[in-house]
């Protein structure tokens, strides 16, 4: 494949029909590459070879995991609130007053074992380009993370080099991170999971799409020049294993983010939609120009011709298949009618950015690539970018999964008595997953923009999107592998709760969901079972809570060897809140405040944080989910931050009530005195980890209506203590002091990173 | 006659309107000004605000230097027009040597984002007149390269002419030298500093309200020092 | 130094710059890391692959970086008037 | 380079490092930048020259840093083979 190489032209693919290919090499499956040679009634050329299969390789054609997502359209809840659904770069979602909003999470997981670094820098760009292809400005970032063990060697290599790139590029951007998650589990060691979210804001009108219309329309690539970056990078890298088979010589697999040509790309291109200059656009991820042009041409009503030497490019070796194959960052694509050319470049040139006249669309149907004056590439884009190959991969429940969950924690030694309570609460508070992630965070800029009204380690992030009448949207993510591992269809649905709670709990109302579902290799049918479970259980679970799924992401073949990592599915769900002025924050931050559980609590300790981080065990069920009660739940949040009924709220999750208590105290620098309600014991009050649960702070003066309205909707309350002193104390168990607690919290990570 | 403050946009600037947003909120008027435009628009005094000027890559605020709009500002900086550069503005007036010194790696290698402690060393200069002297305030602090260093002679040279305008208080987050956070020219109308005002002017999305002193300084008195 | 085939964005923002600042003919420019290392011991050849071996499990990303290996006499001369 | 008398927290830690990672006897490391400029046109003593006006008023911060402005071949062996 050398550019001094003869160009294997759509002629001379017709006359050597026996021609040997390397279709395997590629990641294709023999039936594949003879649906191809079928599709075009003659032998691919190579140039046509390579689109087909990085278009058909599973990252980009989901060919395992389509037959499950489409539940997520056949179950979608009837709400008004989509302005686009499923199948664009991001859902895009209506909060009100002429203003939209489309948010997407993404994985950059394989590529940031490799190269930490870049691999996460370059998964923050993508995603923001995803975002500002709907036509928005991108106003926030967050990053959910999972590592392997905190104390293994190569968690200490991949796990700042991570952050350090989220941080580098995401804060060159001028993006704030506003939330995301750090989770530690060996299951991820040698395959960490990088998710990386961004949202963007518009106006109704503003919205763009990627297709590409209009016959004469102009086609330009605009952005960085096209080097040899990630070739084979979606294919190989992305899909199928680590080792280098395959990947064409001193073509490197990873990719250099640039985030200040980013940032470029982001004003020119914000420039470009206000002057309303584009008829449709397209980012350039992965699978580079062979995703977008397909993509385009197919979405559109026309077809397409694209003149290959006019792209710019960083390396003149480059053959017409690598051009085609690049991931080469910082790139879009825009089609353009021809009376804006001008205009386009004109704006493209005041922010330096490079902009290149690269096609046209045309009144055919094919889409035609040409290369020093010969037709190298003259297929139907639609089965290069919609109609690749769909399988229903074999799934089945694992053996081992009986047994798993019949590992009940009911059996583990509980503490004995408060000394111990103690010790337990100290080590589950301080323990890698539930720490403080200062370090981490502390490496993100959060200001920039001047939006940000909530941020780590707050329940979500929430950005301010008017000034003038505090309207404003509010995201959270969560995930739980352990949840998910032991079963998968409730483990997504806790996911979903955990994530609208915390939404709910900021005061914001939930309305649409993103997800990136992270698995192994879908290959083994017990993955696929995990895979069937979790999508079957997250649609089923968005339809009750009417949140629909906006759009996402599936990464597949995590695994180490045989060895696949926990079942991850990680959901963000976004709010939005009318006056961001009213967010509940998660600050015990004044004495006296009346501390109220809302929600049951049952003995619920499979998958907890108290069995892994005092015994190392995973077994039993996930706490049940109870889907009307979590609505309940949020409705009662809502009502009282919108009435000012609660000074504070914090949702439980990992590490129970009292790690709640424990967050909320050291965020506003006061203690608190808990009493155990009857019924419960202090371990349970103490460690249970049942859904459909918060914690709420009430000023005594609004105790009374407040409990009043949970009583009349029905929901559970307990007073279960109050803001006071300097220490969490635990009525007749024992007493933990603010200056203890926080040195503890405080420490683990710089102990293992910094 | 409101007071014009012209905000500085190079490529890679972020907290362009946010600086805009902070001298609308002081009472007085902001004019975008651009990199590639010499013209100052008649402004009374200029932002250089925080972000990553040409990407940062040669060394934060070095490429900026050279663009026509600080030929312009340089210039008007010399005859007394009251310039604040924010971070990557500070590390920008440093570069111009409009101020001496410079800004190297934080000491522990981080990018650090935290709501800093400051003591406001000097009341003296064109962007601080509306603080009390010593007067503790906290705004945030976000940047890579913020280790202020110079050598020993122009650092007592600082002290000696009350030109240090602040300190970090508490922990030094970043190596600086004799923990100075912002510095000023003899004349007190540039001023430089590394934590960010503009991002401590509303209490719903910073960590209060300290940071508008530095922007209700300039206005009203520009005139004043503009002829001394 | 950045391997020839990976993107140097700090390097093409020098050469961006460099002919607004009335620079030109540069042709191209790559911007990389230097380190100087001072040894305690003598200088022999186990020592020096032992620096090579450090340059190549530490100081440089092999993943998108290539180094070379100098050794240099300590000069205290102001390094300008070096050529 | 940074000047002998600036405090190079790069090199520090990278000389912290080293032990922890079995390379012992390494007295001193400092970190700095290396840039490759490529001509266009003929090395003469006048375009040395430009190379260096431009390294004072540019590539170094002369406030912090020295340089030295070195004449190499362009070659295009593995960096790793050369010494
Ligand atoms: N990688 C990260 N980037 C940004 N924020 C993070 C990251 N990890 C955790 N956070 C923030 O820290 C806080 C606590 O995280 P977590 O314990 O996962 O919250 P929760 O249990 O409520 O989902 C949240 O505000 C979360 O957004
Ligand atoms: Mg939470």
């Amino acid at each position: 494949m050398s550019a001094h190489a003869r160009v294997d032209t759509v002629k001379h693919a017709e006359v050597t029909p026996e021609a040997p290919q390397p279709w395997a090499e590629l990641g294709l499956k023999e039936d594949e590459y003879a649906r191809i040679r079928e599709i075009l009634g003659r032998r691919p050329t190579g140039a046509e070879l390579a689109m087909y299969s990085v278009m058909w390789s599973e990252h980009c054609s989901y060919k395992s995991s389509k037959v499950h997502l489409a539940q997520f359209g056949e179950k979608a809840p009837a709400t008004d609130a989509l302005l686009v659904g499923i199948g664009e770069n991001a859902g895009v979602v209506d909060i009100g007053q002429g203003y939209a909003v489309t948010f997407k999470v993404e994985s950059h997981n394989h590529p940031s074992y490799i190269e930490p670094y870049q691999g996460a820098a370059t998964g923050i760009g993508g995603i923001v380009r995803d975002i500002l292809a709907m036509g928005a400005r991108p106003v926030a970032v967050m990053d959910p993370l999972r590592f392997g063990a905190a104390d293994h060697p190569d968690t200490r290599r991949v796990l700042p080099g991570v952050v350090a790139g989220i941080g580098g590029y995401g804060n060159c951007l001028g993006l704030p991170n506003i939330g995301g998650e750090v989770v530690f589990d060996p299951c991820y060691q040698g395959n960490p999971l990088v998710n990386a979210l961004c949202v963007g804001v518009m106006r109704h009108e503003d919205i763009h799409l990627a297709k590409a219309s209009g016959t004469g329309n102009r086609v330009i690539l605009y952005g960085a020049r096209t080097g040899g970056d990630g070739i084979g990078g979606v294919s190989v890298l992305a899909s199928e294993t680590f080792d280098d088979a395959g990947k064409p010589a001193k073509r490197p697999a990873v990719q250099v983010g640039d985030p200040f040509q980013e940032k470029l790309l982001i004003e020119c291109t914000l420039e470009i939609f206000a002057e309303k200059l584009v008829a449709g656009i397209q980012d350039l991820g992965g699978a580079g120009l062979s995703c977008a042009t397909s993509e385009l041409a197919s979405a559109g009503s026309g077809g397409m011709r694209i003149d290959l030497d006019a792209v710019p490019l960083r390396d003149s070796s480059l053959s017409p298949e690598e051009i085609l194959m690049s991931e080469s960052q910082e790139r879009m694509c825009a089609v353009v009618a021809p009376e804006n050319v001008e205009r386009f470049l004109a704006v493209c040139a005041k922010w330096d950015v490079i902009a290149t006249v690269i096609g046209a669309v045309t009144d055919g149907d094919r889409l035609e690539i040409h290369w020093r004056g010969e037709q190298i590439v003259d297929v139907p884009p639609r089965t290069v970018a919609h109609e690749g190959p769909v399988y229903r991969r074999p799934f089945a429940r694992p053996a081992w999964q009986d047994a798993l969950q019949a590992d009940d924690p009911a059996g583990l030694p509980r503490p004995a008595d408060g000394d111990e309570l103690r010790d337990h609460v100290l080590a589950v508070a301080s323990s890698p997953n539930q720490a403080s992630k200062s370090w981490i965070t502390d490496q993100y800029d959060r200001y920039v923009l001047g939006n940000t009204v909530l941020s780590q380690p707050e329940d979500s992030g929430m950005i301010r999107v008017d000034a003038t009448t505090n309207l404003g949207v509010a995201i959270a993510t969560d995930g739980n592998g352990r949840y998910a591992k032991l079963d998968p269809y409730t483990g997504a649905q806790l996911a979903l709760a955990e994530s609208y709670r915390n939404v709910a709990a900021t005061g914001a109302r939930p309305l649409a969901v993103t997800d990136c579902l992270n698995f192994g290799s879908p290959e083994d049918p017990a993955v696929m079972w995990q895979f069937a479970e979790a999508t079957r259980g997250l649609a089923d679970a968005c339809q009750v809570l009417g949140t629909p799924v906006t759009g996402g992401n599936v990464s597949l073949y995590n695994q180490t060897g045989d060895a696949a990592i926990h079942p991850t599915p990680v959901v963000g769900v976004l709010g939005v809140i009318d006056d961001v002025t009213r967010r509940t924050p998660m600050a015990f931050a004044t004495e006296g405040q009346l501390l109220h559980l809302l929600g049951d609590t049952a003995d619920e300790l499979g998958g907890s944080a108290w069995a892994q981080v005092v015994h190392g065990h995973l077994g039993g069920l996930p706490p049940r989910v109870d889907l009307e009660r979590e609505r309940l739940l949020a409705e009662i949040l809502l009502a009282a931050s919108r009435d000012g009924m609660i000074d504070a709220a914090h949702d439980l999750s990992d590490g129970g009530l009292v790690q709640a208590v424990v967050e909320s105290c050291l965020k506003g620098g006061h203690g608190a005195r808990l009493v155990v309600p009857d019924g419960l014991t202090p371990f349970t009050f103490l460690f249970s980890e049942s859904a459909g649960r918060a914690l709420v702070a009430v000023p005594r003066s609004e105790e009374v209506r407040f409990t009043d309205m949970c009583a009349a909707r029905g929901l559970p309350t307990a007073r279960v203590g109050v803001v006071t002193g300097e220490a969490v104390e635990v009525q007749g168990q024992f007493t933990l002091g603010l200056g203890e607690l926080r040195a503890a919290v405080d420490a683990t990570l710089p102990a293992l990173f910094g | 006659m409101t007071t014009r403050v012209g905000v500085v946009t190079f490529p890679g600037s972020l907290d362009d309107g946010d600086a805009r947003r902070a001298v609308k909120l002081a009472g007085a008027e902001p004019v975008a000004l651009w990199h590639g435009d010499k013209d100052l628009h008649q402004v009374d005094a200029v932002i250089l605000p925080g972000g990553f000027s040409y990407g940062d890559y040669l060394r934060c605020g070095a490429i900026a230097r050279f663009s026509p709009v600080m030929e312009t500002i340089i210039e008007g900086a010399r005859a007394g027009l009251p310039v604040l550069g924010i971070c990557n503005g500070f590390q920008v007036l440093c570069e111009s040597h409009l101020l001496p010194g410079a800004l190297t790696r934080n000491d522990h290698l981080h990018f650090i984002c935290r709501d800093q402690r400051l003591r406001v060393e000097s009341t003296a200069t064109a962007w601080t007149r509306a603080f009390a002297d010593g007067q503790e305030i906290t705004v945030p602090l976000k940047n890579g390269e913020g280790g202020y260093v110079a050598d020993e002679r122009t650092l007592d040279e600082l002290e000696a002419e009350g030109r240090v305008v602040f300190r970090y208080l508490d922990a030094n987050p970043n190596g600086s030298r004799r923990d100075i956070a912002g510095i000023t020219n003899p004349q007190g109308n540039v001023v430089g500093l590394m934590p960010h005002p503009e991002h401590a002017v509303e209490s719903l999305t910073g960590p209060g309200t300290d940071g508008l002193g530095f922007f209700t300084s300039v206005v009203g008195v520009v005139g004043e020092l503009v002829a001394r | 130094m950045l391997k020839p085939e990976i993107l140097d964005p700090q390097g093409q923002a020098v050469q961006r710059a460099l002919p607004r600042l009335g620079f030109d003919g540069v042709a191209d420019v790559r911007q990389g890391k230097r380190f100087e290392l001072e040894l305690a011991d003598p200088l022999d050849e186990a020592a020096i692959e032992r620096v090579r071996e450090m340059a190549r499990t530490f100081l440089a990303n092999t993943v998108i970086e290539d180094f070379t290996v100098r050794v240099e006499e300590p000069v205290h001369v102001r390094p300008e008037e070096r050529l």
